[in-house]
């Protein structure tokens, strides 16, 4: 394999070298608890402070609203059940999408279980959430809406600010998943009416492990990791000091200048897509074609399978991923596929490419050289090719 | 993830194509599930003389069509119906475990073909 | 302040050099995901793998078992309300002790205040559990029996295996906090009959933020964190893998020479206690004599308090720490030291002094000349020293 | 954590000690809760001439002791009456708020001390 093209960033980013650079110390020679007295302590304490007024500004936040959690999936956890359970009294309904990462998905499955009765609202043929539907799913047991910014498989941007004043109108917490949108979208917890909002460092350049929970002043939530009295005793656990200065310095970087990272990305991507679109037959773009994270293309190749595909492309040096089954080891493809109204045999087929800050115009035309080769290839071995294409009679 | 030998069978598949006039073809599987086989025989004297196949499906379902469709050529009858999904597995040098059940995909359709050659012959 | 010396290794330490050295490559090079079908995906799935059987060597335990988390606060977490709640048509009994860490003790009362029931052991003047109270403890009702292997603030070595036993021969899950005995007490799950075990990588030069679950082959526990399918479906989130290459690191390291390292802090530790005892009068250790960890040292000084000598053990270079209230901003100072019998006023005069790797004899030697003089001078302004000593009278 | 004032008035406190047959004693807190003080006042025509304390508890209670006992020392009886721990904290460039119910404490040791004044002298 001479060069090897990373399209997965959606699934994870390498740690930029300065965020990388800023972090270093905090292993090695500033280690000391925040939480201590002495002098160790009180180099990471103003570290600590520092990467919290960071994300407060790239969020519109003040810094006493946000709270480090260990990534994404925490937040969400978090965010969730922690609303879920603090206003047991009032009621027992919560409102999502049927499009939400596993993260908020199987979450509220898990209060399902518990008693609590969890609306999925549909979404149109391009992920869209349509804010009426959410406002007439509203009951008076309703005590939390949990929307995606952005969707992680698709790219489709969601009508948040619309969602948020009707969340705003009815007094109901208003949740949203935005770890994809990061560095993407600009965010402005205060304009868009969001009370708790999730980011996860490792998608927008910075260290895995890591993320935040922005928490409105004043938002009931009950405490999910019991313990210390770190995080004004509502997250416990030693501070995680270089990985959150490393969220810091990633989430400034990132938010510096969204207009023209997304520029960029988007120029690329449309490159991809269109040149996929008009080389390949009988495929399909998946997602809005305008509402979309700039870095996200996602296809569905008829007649063939995603995981074959995945496995081809790496051979041929590229690295992407698929809403196939087959690449977690369940059956089902993607409930996201499935909710946008693909049938299971072409949600089977699917490709995700997403685009980061390194990806070149070259990469895309190597990429859009080899896709029709090997989709063709492996539709040549598909038993459903022939048959749909009307050329080889079913035997 | 995958061993060589599947790697192997997956990118240079054996045996992959149709046969004109076989004298059995099975097909299982369905696009729902994300995968389908489908096998053609050309059976002399009650042994495989060629064996060709289709597959919608993952890495695991690819290469266990290769591997079985070779483990069966130039076998009798019977001897192919002895294959069980573990020996093509082992053949491969092992698939990760939730890859087992795609194994099942190629015994399965191999059965249908030698059950349709006999239903066509009366055996 | 020219020298600084560092006596708070167990509030955290510093990542060891080649530690860090073998998580680099895994910010800025291998940041595959590993749940992922690429090539990327398929380099950090090995390092995953590898560091798994590094933990699982460490605990004589198999890697199948081995799941890892954001630190030692996850898995207490989710060790004791995964174990209650899985087990709630069994009972709703859980038997830990007065001693516990907070990541514990918080739990515990969580779980109080939602129906539980939760019986916290009293321990001895040298905070050590009868295992016979164990097993006066439980009921048919009793579904967990949470122990930690060693005290953080006051150093005290449970009898681990005893309990164990007990747990065993009951058919109770027994959960241990043993994230302050990794590197200092060899652990072997099997002969001490632990079912499940908490440890955090940064208490024994690895990175913060990563820990570890042992959850022993069949036994049932309710997931924690809802989401993704990492973790064999057990623990959601994007692994964190260069904190995770590091806790295998570390741990490979901490255990390689577990009586060597004991034997070098053991010596250190007791020329600092008996120096401090012979030389400060009204002056207590606290803790277990000989049953202690090697690095722990653990004092109370009588009329003064923990935070002031804190400050002014910084201001001459020397950090450690203290069970005080006052250096948490809460009112009663250490749950610990008022479990082993202190009362208030000698509790709020504590001070913790935890030894590493790196520490001499001559700091040992230079603190021993600076804390009679630093205690002399915060007696000479408190109001109680005289009035103890019958010197000047109450006027 | 603190600022520099309260270091200072930490490390290097006023009018530590007690007086001789002192005009007014206050002594308020309890060892239980980590922190005593204990105020002696000299005090002639209503005039605070000298001021000495005794403290028991953290960085903070020391500092506000001395910083407290600065303040009120050549002052009237009421004029140190008048003194409040927000007065004090600010002096001291301000207190972390988990602390700032430590300099309630000056506050109350300096007022008993002056009551107890009052009382000796019928006032
Ligand atoms: C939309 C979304 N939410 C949540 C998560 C979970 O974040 P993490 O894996 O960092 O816990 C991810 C990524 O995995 C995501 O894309
Ligand atoms: C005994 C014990 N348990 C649990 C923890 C919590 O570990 P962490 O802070 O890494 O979450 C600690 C340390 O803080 C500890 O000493």
């Amino acid at each position: 394999m001479e060069q090897r093209i990373y399209l997965d960033h959606a699934a994870t980013t390498y740690t930029k070298p300065e965020v990388l650079e800023e972090m270093l110390p905090y292993f090695t020679r500033k280690y000391g608890n925040p939480s201590s007295v002495h002098s160790f302590g009180r180099e990471t304490r103003k570290a600590l402070d520092l990467a919290r007024e960071r994300v407060a500004k790239a969020l519109n936040a003040d810094p006493g609203e946000i709270f480090f959690t260990a990534g994404g999936t925490e937040s969400d956890n978090w965010a969730i059940k922690g609303t879920a359970l603090a206003n047991q009294k009032k009621g027992n309904h919560i409102i999502t999408t049927a499009i939400e990462h596993h993260a908020v998905f199987h979450t509220c499955n898990y209060l399902e279980r518990n008693g609590f009765e969890v609306t999925y609202l549909p979404v149109d043929k391009y992920g869209m959430v349509d804010p009426e539907q959410v406002r007439n799913a509203i009951n008076d047991k309703t005590v939390l809406i949990s929307v995606m910014t952005a969707n992680n498989e698709i790219g489709t941007i969601q009508p948040i600010k619309e969602i948020g004043a009707i969340a705003k109108e009815k007094g109901i917490a208003f949740h949203t998943d935005a770890v994809q949108a990061i560095g993407s979208i600009p965010i402005d917890v205060k304009e868009m009416n969001i009370d708790l909002l999730s980011l996860s460092a490792h998608k927008f350049y910075g260290p895995k492990g890591v993320g935040a929970l922005y928490i409105r002043k004043g938002v009931k939530l009950q405490q999910f990791i019991h313990g210390g009295a770190q995080e004004r005793n509502r997250r416990a656990g030693t501070e995680n000091l270089p990985a959150i200065v490393g969220l810091g310095k990633a989430i400034e970087l990132a938010t510096q200048d969204i207009p023209g990272h997304s520029a960029r990305l988007t120029a690329l991507r449309d490159r991809l897509i269109s040149g996929i679109l008009s080389k390949v037959e009988y495929t399909r773009l998946n997602g809005h074609p305008t509402m979309r994270l700039p870095g996200n293309a996602n296809f569905s190749f008829e007649f063939i399978e995603g995981e074959a595909l995945l496995l081809t492309l790496d051979i041929q040096g590229i690295a992407g991923s698929s809403g196939s089954a087959c690449t977690s080891g369940s059956l089902d493809p993607s409930h996201v596929l499935l909710a946008i109204g693909l049938p299971h045999e072409i949600a089977h087929g699917s490709l995700r490419l997403t685009l980061g800050d390194q990806n070149t115009e070259e990469e895309i035309d190597y990429v859009l050289e080899v896709i029709p080769k090997v989709v063709q290839r492996l539709r040549e071995m598909s038993p459903l090719f022939n048959q749909q294409k009307g050329g080889q009679k079913h035997v | 993830m995958y061993s060589d030998q599947v790697m192997d069978h997956f990118m240079n598949p054996r045996n992959v194509g149709e046969i004109e006039n076989p004298d059995g073809v099975g097909e299982v599987g369905n696009a729902k599930c994300g995968d389908i086989m489908k096998v053609f025989l050309k059976i002399e004297n009650d042994i495989i003389v060629d064996v060709k196949f289709k597959t919608f499906g993952c890495g695991a379902a690819i290469a266990t069509s290769s591997m079985s469709t070779e483990m069966i050529k130039g076998k009798s009858v019977d001897e192919a119906l002895a294959l069980t999904n573990k020996a093509v597995a082992e053949a491969l040098g092992g698939l990760p475990p939730v890859k087992m059940h795609c194994s099942v995909l190629a015994e399965h359709a191999i059965k249908a073909a030698i059950e349709d050659y006999k239903k066509k012959h009366n055996k």
